[in-house]
């Protein structure tokens, strides 16, 4: 065991591929020899050459068609978009490419050794271009798989799991969360499952449910609830595709109530799929109104950012809003 | 003149600017429109059998697109896509190649897929989205794919393939395979942003990968000189981006040939990517959607048909005494026999099974998809009369 | 009145925007002389001219960019992509440009004259390419209009709002209800409400959602139900963005019952939001869980067009599901 | 030679490929790096008024640049962008224009805007994110914008406004205007599609717009030369999209204004859109949020010090006589005074209201944006002391 904080956890689970296996490639901008803008792929370059983590001309776009093209080839092509605000010229290389790459050929060709990295989320004062949460803009596309992790352990178990498995994966890094604390991380190789739910906490009279950096949020509303006697399930969904309806339905059932907390604006948010298929998985369990907990439907801004924000008190008084319904 | 170290250019004190006139790019040719070799033309490296098989190739796509054009109005098909009169083209180039090298194509260039050794039954298979097709029936007619002949599978959106063949061949250059990727794409395509990015990051890291482009002239009814670039062509981008570039006349196939065996020596002993832009001309209508007669003049396409790059070999083969009429004609009839017989053969094979819906989605399909499946087939079984195609077949 | 079918009431509709004012440019991929691919913008040209109604080269990324410089100019810049499935190499454009133009300057820019138009949807054995219904990736965008109309009168009267509407307005335009059937429009000009459902048929029993090409879907499933005794009230969507969360309220307080029907995959399209919304809108009203019948979790695809569809039957079945819930 | 007709080439007959040393472009200089001028060198158009105004501009941003560095480092601001070395290619340029002329910058381009009239106010206003900003405070320090002064609002994705530019331009054709657009982007951002799409499309539709390119070396920690692109610049790129094209000493303000005077009349006066790529030097950090040091040697920063685009104007304004070193220290402490005393007005006015939240996302709120704004409302009162920024001023 050691600790590192969430950008170590990442920096450990590429240099660990990249050991691995002499086909694992890192690029992006800045990426190569400057370890890239939060240094994420540092040190990768001086131990594994130039030719396996390096520098990318500036195109998002250019950066994930070459990463497909690698990826086809049967290379593992780790391909990181400095902010998730800048993945959308990608947009077409991934939504109509990548997704649809093994399905559109039978299964001739595949990239499933695509996995997109890139730092994503609020609360770093970075205004509409440096704090966009885009996981929603990805979610309505079968064939991506889409993985977040909350904190270093995972970060490290799931980024490994995303590099090596078998189908293109969109690992989407709170960066908030980057140097925000440390965790124990084993510091040998492990892998944690992708399309499972994490249970962090089980209770037995609401459920709690977020990804990424609003799980935290999630824990620290659960202790304020706990004080007024509110036990709360809280779960970590890990992957935003394909997503684990079952865990989530499961826990719905016990606690006949939901909360989902989500940065990104309300309006066709990730959150909206799971309410829609938990009020019809749980319909004559349900206590009270499933609760979406989000960002207000405006860009996300710069000197409001607070208020815009999902704190754990807006997540607090949603809990007693549907306790009290 | 002097010299800006730090940039190592050369300092003018006089303001001038340049434009398209300042790099004209002339074109290759090694076949006279009547079929005659330019006197002192350097030749490619061929030998007869070479010959014969780029010859037999483009008959075939003659032939092919000639009948799937008549399927499609007799409502067999749904949707076809000729290459007519850039045949050369694709199979020049495809002919330069070796078998384990990547061929991406963006959908006009049957040619070098036949030239591979797709067979007429594997054509006819996708045309008509059969059980049997590779692609599981799953994409339009004409979006071909096969791993085997190392011919990566077509995608319609345009400019995609561009970066892509640049990734592969990154591949191809590590692995230290020997091979290179050649990438086709029309002079529309070279307008997305996509292409852009291809040239400039194979340019950064020397990969080896020829980008290949048609200038048919057209993209759909949007004439190329003036509405799809203000410049002179695409070639001059090539410089642009430090890249080897060449212009060659595509309807040549002795210079396509030519040049892209150059073009794949210094890809693959010397790591340059190329550029090369084949000049032609669409023939045909852009699809079987399109009618060519609302947007040119009969008079443009009657000046072209003198420069068809079959009639041109046909000639030369025939000059070289490798040929002659009477074997060029019925090979034709064979070649439409057997396309024939293998058309009849495909639209009698059932479509694929209702499984393959949710196959390949991922590497697995999920739970969630398991069940919308199932439910899926159990709506079926409720009303077998309204989907007729796998209600039979459904287990 | 005329007959127009829906092409025609496009054309007519930008005729007469063109007539009206001579800042309104046309302009895509084949839009000029040709016309288009579906010859929506066809007899511009010789009506206003090169200048007006003219070609792009073929770019969607600079399409749209294209545009939204145009807009921003003071130009009501009406731009076509020639599918919606093209739309995804301007998705920046639209994305992190269109949408947050106005926002981010503090309203001394905006492109409100922008109006995009795209057919979208199946139906026309297009397969993966020619058949997408992308609404769901742009609903997740605050700053963005959408609009989809479902026969000739709505689309004249719509894209006429959405092209003189003072923000940018994403119109999509159902591809194979272009030439399907005629009906009555009016030869002047008219403009219908964006932001606003319509309630095309009261009813008791059940309220059936759709937009665009599947209210015809919706229509035909109700007098199936009609037959079986089952009052349906059907209302269609008309705008997805903003969407018209009171008539949608109003009617299931009302019925008790929703089925909403989607051409696009489940996943995240914007029956989630909808359903996300309306349970907690009229969770105490609500008789049987929301139903969303839409398309599987795959890429659009060829073979099994008719059996991916969401078809009157597919939607019959539903209907008699939520009765009998 | 022979010619093909259709296409109105040259015909060759040898393969031959052409590379990035097909065509080389060289750099207009006027003034030495020592601020003398080369001889015979043709001026551009100024006065002495013109020329103060460049240099008061350029004092003006050092300082400003200066001074906000500091403040950032002392937690004033969040973040800030220097033109540090690049002040000439901006400012030069801005003063080739007329004030109806629109700018669109990428984010390095303050020197334009000052020129143009932006008070030292409004810089802080946006920087402290007040309510006083014309942005509202909803975007990062140095994303200014101004429609009274014709100055695009800067918008962080880079590359999205060069097609804007040419839709802009396209406008002011279509008005006849007698205007221009003039759009500024680093050498990084030309590697974007919406480089490509941008300067394609100016070329087919001849409007009257400057890409003005700011190649100064690095592109964060990338540098350019064989990481950005692998061919001679960005200038080339031009040439082959037919565009008219220059390429200048960006630490050369003379040569900066010469080329753009000479562009902006071929772009309003023929409706030629003109590419300028201007040779500079990055000598601050990307941002605030940059240490240049992890990638780059201090022996090459200092070499490019001797280049200072404001040392060489300085010397040349005194040379003429126009300025004495005395003037030149005593206007840098008014300027220094001035922005000290405007930072401190700046910090001082409160933030926005919470009510700018919702507005602008439309033309009016949606009735949804009201209920969410209302929702926030309500929260904040409950919990005042946790939205200090906001809770004392809600109605
Ligand atoms: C991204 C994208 N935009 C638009 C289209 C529609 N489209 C299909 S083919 C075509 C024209 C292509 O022209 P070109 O690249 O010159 O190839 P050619 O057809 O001439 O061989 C267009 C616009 C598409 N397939 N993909
Ligand atoms: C689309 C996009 N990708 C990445 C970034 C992050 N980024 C901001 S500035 C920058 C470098 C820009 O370099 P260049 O265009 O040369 O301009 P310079 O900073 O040198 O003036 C990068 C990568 C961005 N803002 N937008
Ligand atoms: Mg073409
Ligand atoms: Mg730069």
């Amino acid at each position: 065991m050691a600790k590192m904080n969430l950008l170590q956890a990442i920096n450990n689970a590429l240099d660990i591929a990249m050991a691995k296996n002499d086909k694992v490639y890192s690029f992006g901008e800045d990426t190569g020899g400057f370890g890239g803008v939060f240094r994420a792929t540092s040190g990768l370059t001086e131990k594994y050459g130039r030719q396996r983590n390096f520098n990318t001309p500036l195109v998002e776009q250019g950066i994930i068609g070459f990463a497909n093209g690698l990826a086809s080839q049967g290379s593992y092509a780790v391909a990181e978009i400095q902010f998730g605000d800048y993945i959308f010229p990608a947009f077409d290389q991934i939504v109509n490419e990548t997704a649809k790459f093994r399905y559109r050929s039978g299964n001739e060709f595949n990239v499933g050794g695509l996995t997109i990295r890139t730092p994503y989320g609020g609360g770093i004062a970075g205004g509409h271009y440096h704090s966009q949460s885009p996981e929603a803009y990805f979610a309505h596309t079968p064939g991506l798989k889409i993985v977040t992790p909350r904190n270093p352990y995972q970060a490290k178990g799931l980024l490994l799991s995303a590099i090596f498995d078998n189908n293109p994966v969109l690992f989407l890094e709170p960066k908030r969360l980057y140097r925000a604390s440390t965790g124990d991380v084993p510091e040998e190789e492990y892998t944690l499952p992708l399309g499972k739910a994490d249970v962090v906490k089980e209770g037995k009279d609401i459920t709690l449910l977020a990804w990424g950096a609003q799980c935290e949020v999630n824990e620290k509303a659960a202790e304020m609830a706990e004080k007024d006697g509110i036990s709360c399930e809280i779960i970590d969904l890990r992957s935003i595709l394909p997503w684990d309806v079952e865990t989530v339905a499961k826990s719905v059932l016990k606690t006949g109530r939901l909360v989902i907390s989500q940065e990104a604006p309300l309006t066709n948010g990730f959150a909206s799929e799971i309410a829609a298929t938990i009020q019809k998985e749980c319909f004559l369990y349900l206590e009270s109104p499933i609760a979406r907990v989000t960002g207000l439907d405006v860009p996300y801004p710069l000197c409001h950012e607070k208020e815009y924000f999902v704190d754990h008190l807006k997540v607090y008084e949603a809990i007693k809003a549907s306790m009290n319904f | 003149m002097a010299k800006d170290t730090k940039h190592n250019i050369d300092i003018v004190t006089e303001a001038s600017f340049l434009d398209a006139s300042a790099l004209t790019i002339p074109m290759l040719q090694i076949l006279k429109e009547d079929g005659s070799e330019h006197k002192g033309a350097k030749l490619p490296e061929f030998d007869q059998a070479l010959a014969e098989k780029m010859f037999d190739t483009m008959q075939f796509i003659r032939i092919l697109d000639e009948r799937m054009i008549a399927a499609q109005r007799q409502g067999r098909i749904s949707f076809y896509l000729a290459s007519l009169g850039e045949e050369a083209a694709s199979i020049g180039s495809a002919a330069a190649l070796q078998d384990g090298d990547m061929i991406m194509g963006q959908y006009r260039e049957q040619g070098a897929l036949a030239y591979r050794g797709f067979s007429v039954e594997q054509f006819m298979n996708q045309l008509f989205s059969n059980a049997k097709d590779l692609g599981k029936g799953r994409q339009m007619p004409v979006h071909y794919g096969c791993a085997e002949l190392n011919f990566m599978t077509i995608s319609s959106p345009l400019g995609t393939q561009i970066p892509q063949a640049t990734g592969y061949a990154f591949g191809q250059k590590m692995d230290k395979s020997g091979h290179c990727t050649l990438c086709y794409f029309g002079e529309g395509a070279a307008s997305e942003g996509d292409f852009h990015a291809a040239l400039n990051m194979a340019s950064v890291y020397k990969v080896p990968v020829i980008f290949f482009c048609r200038n048919n002239g057209y993209a759909i009814s949007t004439p190329s000189q003036g509405e799809q670039y203000g410049g002179d062509g695409i070639a001059p981008r090539g410089v642009g981006y430090g890249l080897k570039t060449i212009r060659v006349d595509g309807n040549d196939i002795l210079a396509v040939l030519r040049a892209t065996q150059l073009a794949r020596k210094l890809a693959v002993e010397e790591n340059e990517p190329v550029l090369i832009e084949a000049m032609s001309y669409r023939m045909a209508g852009h699809s079987t959607s399109d009618d060519p007669t609302g947007y040119r003049s009969r008079e443009e396409e009657d000046g072209w048909r003198k420069k068809d790059p079959l009639a041109r070999m046909q000639s030369w083969m025939i000059n070289k005494g490798w040929l002659t009429e009477e074997q060029a004609e019925s090979n034709l009839q064979e070649k439409k026999a057997a396309v024939l017989a293998a058309l009849k053969k495909a639209e009698k094979v059932p479509a694929p099974s209702i499984d393959e819906l949710i196959n390949d989605v991922y590497d697995q399909p999920s739970e969630q998809l398991k069940a919308q499946l199932d439910e899926l087939k159990a709506h079926i079984r409720k009303y077998p009369d309204a989907y007729p195609k796998t209600s039979g077949s459904i287990d």
